[in-house]
């Protein structure tokens, strides 16, 4: 797809006539900013992107974006997307939802569109709570949350969502942070370039009702040692002072000091299209004692459904020739009344 | 073939049998072939609930009726003529529909002591006097069948599968019916198995043969061809014509098809039907249940596909969210419901027409979609093509009420002309340079423009918060919601002009008026008919159209004494009349997961005729 | 304070603001004071559905309405006395309320350019004239707070967020309230923060000097305590009194209480306060979505718990599927809907009655299940009370209607006896060493015996398939089906027996009747009060059961000319009604988002009563 | 748990009264033997069992069982069953399930039922069809399958069960197949003796719609090569003359014969509470080159969602003192009417 009228568009371009309405502060402006900066590149009409949500704080996304929208119900946008998708095999088709929208009333749609590899770019804005109404635990809430709806404290183990993409057959998973710009306006890039369904998970502050959420991975002070920037082909490195790595002994992996005992060459080294390493990058979780990876964990190539689906209808009409109404109507066995 | 024949207007038969028996198959060459000598005909197949339950037993029983004429019919019919049994079970299973002085025909073979015990009989029936008011022929039919193949050294079991065509073969006797349309069709279906061709021929002319030999019967009948409107015509059950319609809508508004479907009976065969039509272009989508189902359907409708889902009542319920979502959007979105019998799982085989209130309001707040209902198989075509023309004309999702009655059930269909079709109208707005205001409307029909993805200069946005009149602009005034609201009911309450005026089977004033809506159509117009030749001041109206009702029906129904409603639910229809209209109508309300009988019909209309007000 | 105070009966005022500015706060605290110093009361907050919009905005608005009385009165009120506006934002939406020759009080410090564009003022409505019905009074509170804690070297961003206390200090001295509730309160709230109870404090005391100093008011009023019933009383909203009901019946039965929930605006309430329970035993269940939720809760009740589940409109309706369930194995569960604007995502704070229909008919084929309507925000506590009684005592599935006005509404609840309740009797079966039969009935109310998992001798199956009557083993059979159908309607309709004779306020028979349900109670009551007041034969009738109707409203409403049915939707209720009793009933629909106004039921009753028949 | 009345339970009493509906050969009918012989030796009074169940051929199953049982709606069997657990801990709660139900519809409760750890035992009866709406391809059936509603071929690429549980924090992961009747009684004691949800995959064949989907795992000459057995703390040894095995080649498994060049002591020693053990296994899937595993997978230990909601409540018993409702009641502003 090329951009086919005349001029380069600009972020400008991108922006909606309606007011931005989340709480000023909100992490979700970013990744908004980050997106229509993204877009121009893409080189794709304006009239060809469309940007289906469900509901969330997050999901108001597709109003304030100058491209065709549906704002749908909770849970159920990977399920519209999926439709205009097959319907118009053309278009660039963006998902956005959040942590509860998709992971929990939308978690089926969330597996089985991953399993089919249907070419849409899903972004998910993890804030870790229910923003929308007002502050309950949500699937990705740690163990022990005190919310609204859990005054003592939540009961559930949470979901990781990487793991859950790969549990379901995922052929792209990566995830940025709102604070990182220029990582995430990247990270949007690749999930547009990957063919197939995209999962693209963007650590997100809710500074109302659950401010800090990702502190250490967005502070000055901490973020050095807690994010594990991932690149293609490069070794595991960082730290403040980019002197500690990942090193895998044996299965297991571990965090060693870049000092005399071990070298970069000790470190793994990372392969998007590994799904092992893919499987140990994913227990990395914000909860755990491994810095958290951001990058693309993993990229496999797989033909889309909608190809297949092209192919089967160009397949059978090769075969059986276009389909022939009036024929099919007859049927086999008509008869006469004189 | 005897030449003793005589003949008679009208039968009913019943094929009764073990699900590994046949019977399906048997009605249908039984029905292939009676078409052909040009008797009008309706069938019913009523199979049960397991895929194949335990042999002999009582739940793994199936069956198949069909009426016949040399007149113009409307239904499989009430009371049996004729119940062909394989073994104890169907026996027992389907006597009670047998009228009295009708004949039983049942393979006596399989009256063993194993197989009564399974249908619960304690004594053999077929000797202990208990089917006295019958006409009873019992025939050794594995016997005789086995006989007529024991050169061919075949394995047990398909020697017993051929028993249905020794039946086929028998009845066909009885009603003079040519094997020959049987046999061409074996040789087509075992082409590759001569051996089974032979096996089968074998049997269903050994099954002729025995009417003719035997004594029993004194003599055949001849059912002659029904004046049936001049013209092409095939049989057809209801899902198919559902199917053939909707691709039919597709081809003349020159929208590529989307069919967003999850399994369900008996809704599912629509699904699987659909997905053989890829040389059409037709996109069938099984998703992982119903929601996404409509979920993908309304993202295909806004991307410009003509858009269509399918299921049953627990499947719809499922969708009921996403359905005010399609009516806040005001996308066409045709949703198709093959009712069956509940609630909850209920009689998931059976028929019903309870999903009647669920389709008017089984959404949160103020969701009106238009609701039109088939009243027979073959008027499952034309009303999937109307639901598709409407639901594209108006911009709005809309709801197909057909039901397993219909859905299984045949009749003879004068094959359409499709140049004779309402035309299908269809264009996608352009910009126009000035800011695109999806919700202004045509200012006929209330509906707003179709711009979809793709199209330069139209970007906008939709979704289910309430919309700003016009701009479509999510807006919380107060005053705008009550002018929305107001708005989409009043678009669906204009489809009225797209319904003809009602038609009335009889004058248009009189005692009685029996007012009934979808499959119920076929056996009150039996039942009419049949009051009518007795003198009785009696009319028949049908709606089709259940949301909006025809402007002319608050008219019709002043002109009567009495109103009867029959329905297969406990009287939604009933409910809506009496709210509309302020008539007394009294409703005849039958849950049997069965079509309801034309005899019983007469029998409650004779009733309120004789009873004074 | 003045010594220049006026008696007055009723005064509405409301607050209106940013998110930010404590506007539902500041009502809280105005409304405790008003309850401690005995006056009848109504409130009403009204916030946007975005969290926190951006400042100065539309969108952002947030608003807190309570009406006081020294008589006994039912809504928040209609029509403002007092508007109390902190932005020009709020001045916009909320100024068409105020009536002619109200009190508007604003916050002039906020009426600066930038604030003005972003509430779409080209010129400062204060200073333009376009204010000249209203009595204005423009104070600038951020300056006399900003004096006031001078010296107190806060940060400003504090010293602004006490502008709230100003405004309600000076509120307090217009109606003669104590501070020391507040003062007090205060205390409490800030316990480790010295320096914001100071600054609170005196933020307050300069509004209420304020009051006294300027001469703008030449006097303050008195509202008298109303004449209330002799007892304790507390304020309560109608979601809060909703889960103490539950609490309730769950202590009074016995049964430990299992909540299964999903978070939905505005229903969520209820999930959060339950679960601040658990040293009751409470088990709440935030579950995945809603399917979830309920499936959850028939669970436990199968299993022997108090099982209620809560949620909104589109919620309900992914419920749908599984209410079918609940009804045919006839499982007690509380299912609670606190109805908001729709249809779809709608308008998701704002207030409905637009459910009643999918309460009654979203569900698949002939499912039916009882459903009561809360009339005020303390009946809440009585209706989720009486739901559970009726529940268990009849082994059905409920539905509790409550809506958004309802659930965040308050007004005075005097402190029930906790032994004047109805008692509830739960017996869980035990084995009689015979064949255990699921569906053997209870004479007289119909139930079916509840058997639960871990009682030896009673191990059965239940499920979704159609049962056989007794046995409750799968049934297939026609009769068994009508019959079953027949018995699960007519159990729901024996509930009539626990519905105390409808109330009427009026005489007995009359020129019209207003008819209603639900939480249009209040707003009814207050126009029948003034049309009776002004010599009109107006009468009012007020269900909270919608299914079953009363047993004696056939006759009631045969009494009256007319009969007017106000609803907030396009005739839910109002169709029952014509269907019903073929009465020619009309309706008064309003969907607003909003309550209903009593001055506009008086203005359509009145043109009613003039009209010719 | 212990049985608490007299005389030990034996497979009859296990039997219901109804008539057990399959297809004549389904091999629904030896997991319904199965059940029933395993269940005495759980020591558990009858009447503390619970089999629920969703829609399908395999959710008939409760109506067979003498328990207490509940056929429920489609895919929904796991939350009525969290209901039944949560409200009575001390039963023995079961769920049975197909492979459309559990992870066509049923996906969302499944993930989440997982996730929790409720203790749960979920049996999916997987024959990669449809049964019960007569044939249309699952989630589970592989891609290109041609059935009643894919009559040109599918086009998604089917779910992994054990891989979609382990994704979503799966504490017990088993494999059995419906043919193999004293394996399978093994993996539901197991199964049951799990604390926490237990998920266990039995492959199943359904004769009408779909025979001979496990055909290599069933038959003399083939399922000796085609099936590995998995025992805790042995290496993975398979093949019909048990001359081969896996071996693990840095991240990548292989399979190795036995011969000269690789001996026992080479190959991958099982051990059922390594993540990354079961992550390979489950890449051994019946449509890869690798033998199918069968046993337990994976199992880990963790507490139950049922035990935490249960100290919760006790710990707010001892800190709040029992609930008292008149003064809740009461609340704290209240003013007398005199
Ligand atoms: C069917 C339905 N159930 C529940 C809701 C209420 N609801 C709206 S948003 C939301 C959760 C949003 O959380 P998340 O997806 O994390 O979005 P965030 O607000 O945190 O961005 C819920 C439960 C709804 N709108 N519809
Ligand atoms: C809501 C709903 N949707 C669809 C159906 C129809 N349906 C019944 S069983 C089934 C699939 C069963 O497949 P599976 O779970 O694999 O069970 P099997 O019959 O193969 O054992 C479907 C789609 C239903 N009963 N309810
Ligand atoms: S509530 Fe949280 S997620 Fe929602 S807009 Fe505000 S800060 Fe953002
Ligand atoms: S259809 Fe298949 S799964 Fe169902 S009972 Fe028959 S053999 Fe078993
Ligand atoms: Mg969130
Ligand atoms: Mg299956």
């Amino acid at each position: 797809m090329s951009q086919e009228r005349g001029q380069k568009l600009a972020r400008q371009d991108f922006i909606s006539n309606q007011d931005v309405r989340w709480c000023p502060g909100c992490g979700d402006y970013s990744i908004l900013a980050q997106t229509q900066k993204s877009l121009p590149d893409l080189g794709i009409p304006r009239e060809n992107f469309v940007f289906i949500s469900g509901i969330g704080c997050s999901s108001r996304f597709p109003y304030y974006m100058n491209t065709y929208g549906f704002h749908t119900i909770h849970g159920r946008a990977p399920t519209l997307a999926s439709g205009v998708k097959l319907a118009r095999p053309d278009l660039s088709v963006w998902v956005v939802t959040g942590d509860g929208d998709s992971l929990s009333i939308g978690g089926n749609h969330f597996i089985h569109v991953l399993r089919r590899n249907i070419d849409l770019n899903i972004v998910l804005f993890n804030n870790r709570i229910y923003g929308l109404t007002k502050g309950q635990y949500s699937p990705t809430s740690e163990l022990g949350k005190v919310t609204k709806s859990t005054p003592f404290g939540s009961l559930d183990t949470p979901f990781n969502p990487p793991a859950v993409a790969l549990g379901a057959q995922a052929t792209f998973v990566a995830r940025s942070i709102d604070r990182y710009p220029s990582h995430l306006q990247k990270m949007l890039g690749r999930a547009h370039g990957h063919k197939g369904a995209s999962f693209l998970e963007v650590y997100q502050n809710c500074l109302i009702f659950n401010d800090g959420a990702f502190r250490l991975l967005t502070e000055k002070e901490t973020k050095g040692d807690h994010v594990l920037e991932l690149e293609n082909g490069k070794p595991m490195i960082f730290g403040k002072e980019k002197n500690k790595g990942i090193r895998l002994n044996g299965f297991k992996p571990e965090v060693v000091t870049l000092d005399g005992d071990y070298s970069t060459d000790d470190l793994l080294i990372h392969n998007e299209t590994d799904k092992n390493i893919a499987d140990v990058l994913t227990n990395f979780t914000y909860d755990s004692e491994f810095p958290t990876p951001i990058g693309v964990l993993f990229v496999a190539k797989m033909s889309t459904y909608e190809d297949r689906l092209d192919e089967q209808i160009k397949t059978a009409k090769e075969q059986l020739g276009e389909g022939n109404l009036e024929a099919l109507i007859r049927g086999a066995d008509t008869w006469e009344v004189e | 073939m005897s030449d003793n024949t005589k003949p008679i207007k009208n039968v009913v038969i019943r094929f009764a049998g073990d699900s590994g028996d046949g019977m399906q198959l048997m009605g249908d060459r039984f029905t292939a072939t009676t078409a052909m000598v040009g008797n009008d005909l309706g069938t019913f197949p009523d199979y049960p609930a397991e895929i194949r339950a335990p042999a002999g037993s009582l739940a793994g029983v199936s069956a198949f009726q069909i009426q016949f004429s040399s007149q113009d019919i409307f239904t499989p019919g009430d009371r049996v003529d004729v119940l062909v049994v394989m073994n104890p079970a169907a026996l027992k299973m389907h006597i009670q529909d047998l009228r009295p002085g009708g004949t039983l025909i049942a393979n006596k073979s399989n009256f063993q002591k194993k197989n009564l015990k399974l249908a619960g009989y304690e004594t053999d029936p077929l000797t202990d006097d208990s089917l006295n008011d019958f006409m009873v022929l019992d025939v050794e039919i594995t016997e005789l069948v086995t006989k007529a193949l024991e050169d061919m050294k075949l394995p047990l079991k398909t020697v017993e599968r051929t028993k249905n065509m020794f039946a086929l073969g028998l009845t066909f006797w009885m009603y003079g019916r040519p094997m020959e349309p049987t046999i061409k069709w074996l040789n087509m279906k075992f082409k590759k198995r001569p051996e089974l061709v032979e096996a089968n021929v074998r049997a269903l002319k050994a099954g002729n043969h025995f009417g003719d030999i035997s004594e029993v019967f004194s003599s055949s009948y001849t059912v002659a061809p029904a004046p049936l409107a001049k013209g092409t015509y095939r049989n057809i059950t209801g899902n198919y014509a559902l199917g053939l319609g909707l691709l039919t809508a597709s081809e003349k508004s020159g929208l590529p098809l989307f069919f967003g479907g999850y399994p369900i009976t008996p809704a599912s065969e629509i699904l699987n039907q659909l997905s053989l039509y890829r040389n059409f272009g037709i996109r069938t989508f099984q998703a992982e249940d119903e929601i996404a189902s409509i979920g993908a359907s309304i993202g295909a409708a806004f991307a410009g596909s003509l858009a269509v889902t399918a299921s049953s009542g627990p499947g719809i319920a499922l969708k009921s969210e996403a359905m005010g979502l399609a009516v806040i959007t005001e996308l066409p979105l045709v949703i198709i419901n093959i009712q069956r019998a509940g609630p909850s799982t209920g009689l998931p085989t059976k028929t019903e027409q309870a999903d009647l209130f669920q389709a008017l309001f089984g959404r949160n707040s103020e969701s009106p979609i238009p609701v039109i209902s088939a009243i027979s198989p073959s008027d499952c075509y034309y009303t999937a093509y109307e639901a598709c023309r409407v639901a594209l004309k108006y911009m709005t999702p809309i709801i197909v009420l057909s039901d397993a009655y219909l859905a299984s059930g045949s009749e003879p269909w004068l094959l359409p002309n499709l140049s004779d079709l309402e035309k299908i109208e269809v264009k996608f707005t352009e910009s126009n340079g000035e800011t695109f205001k999806p919700y202004l409307r045509d200012e006929m029909t209330l509906a707003r423009p179709w711009a979809i993805p793709g199209t330069p200069g139209l970007e906008h946005r939709i979704g289910g918060l309430e919309k700003e009149d016009g701009s479509g602009n999510v807006s919380y005034d107060p005053e705008n919601h009550q002018k929305m609201i107001e708005l989409r009911e009043a678009k669906v309450a204009g489809i009225t002009r797209e319904i003809d005026p009602t038609e009335l089977y009889g004058e248009p004033i009189g005692d009685l008026l029996i007012l009934g809506w979808g499959s119920t159509y076929g056996s009150i117009r039996t039942a009419v008919k049949r009051l009518q030749d007795e003198g009785k001041s009696v009319s028949h109206a049908h709606v089709r159209w259940v949301n909006p009702l025809p402007a002319d029906l608050g008219e019709i129904v002043l002109k009567y004494q009495k109103i009867l409603v029959p329905e297969l639910n406990r009287g939604q229809f009933l409910k809506l009349i009496r709210a509309e209209y302020l008539v007394d109508a009294k409703g005849m309300n039958v849950v049997r997961g069965k079509p309801i009988r034309s005899y019983r019909i007469e029998e409650v209309a004779n009733e309120m005729l004789e009873s004074g007000r």
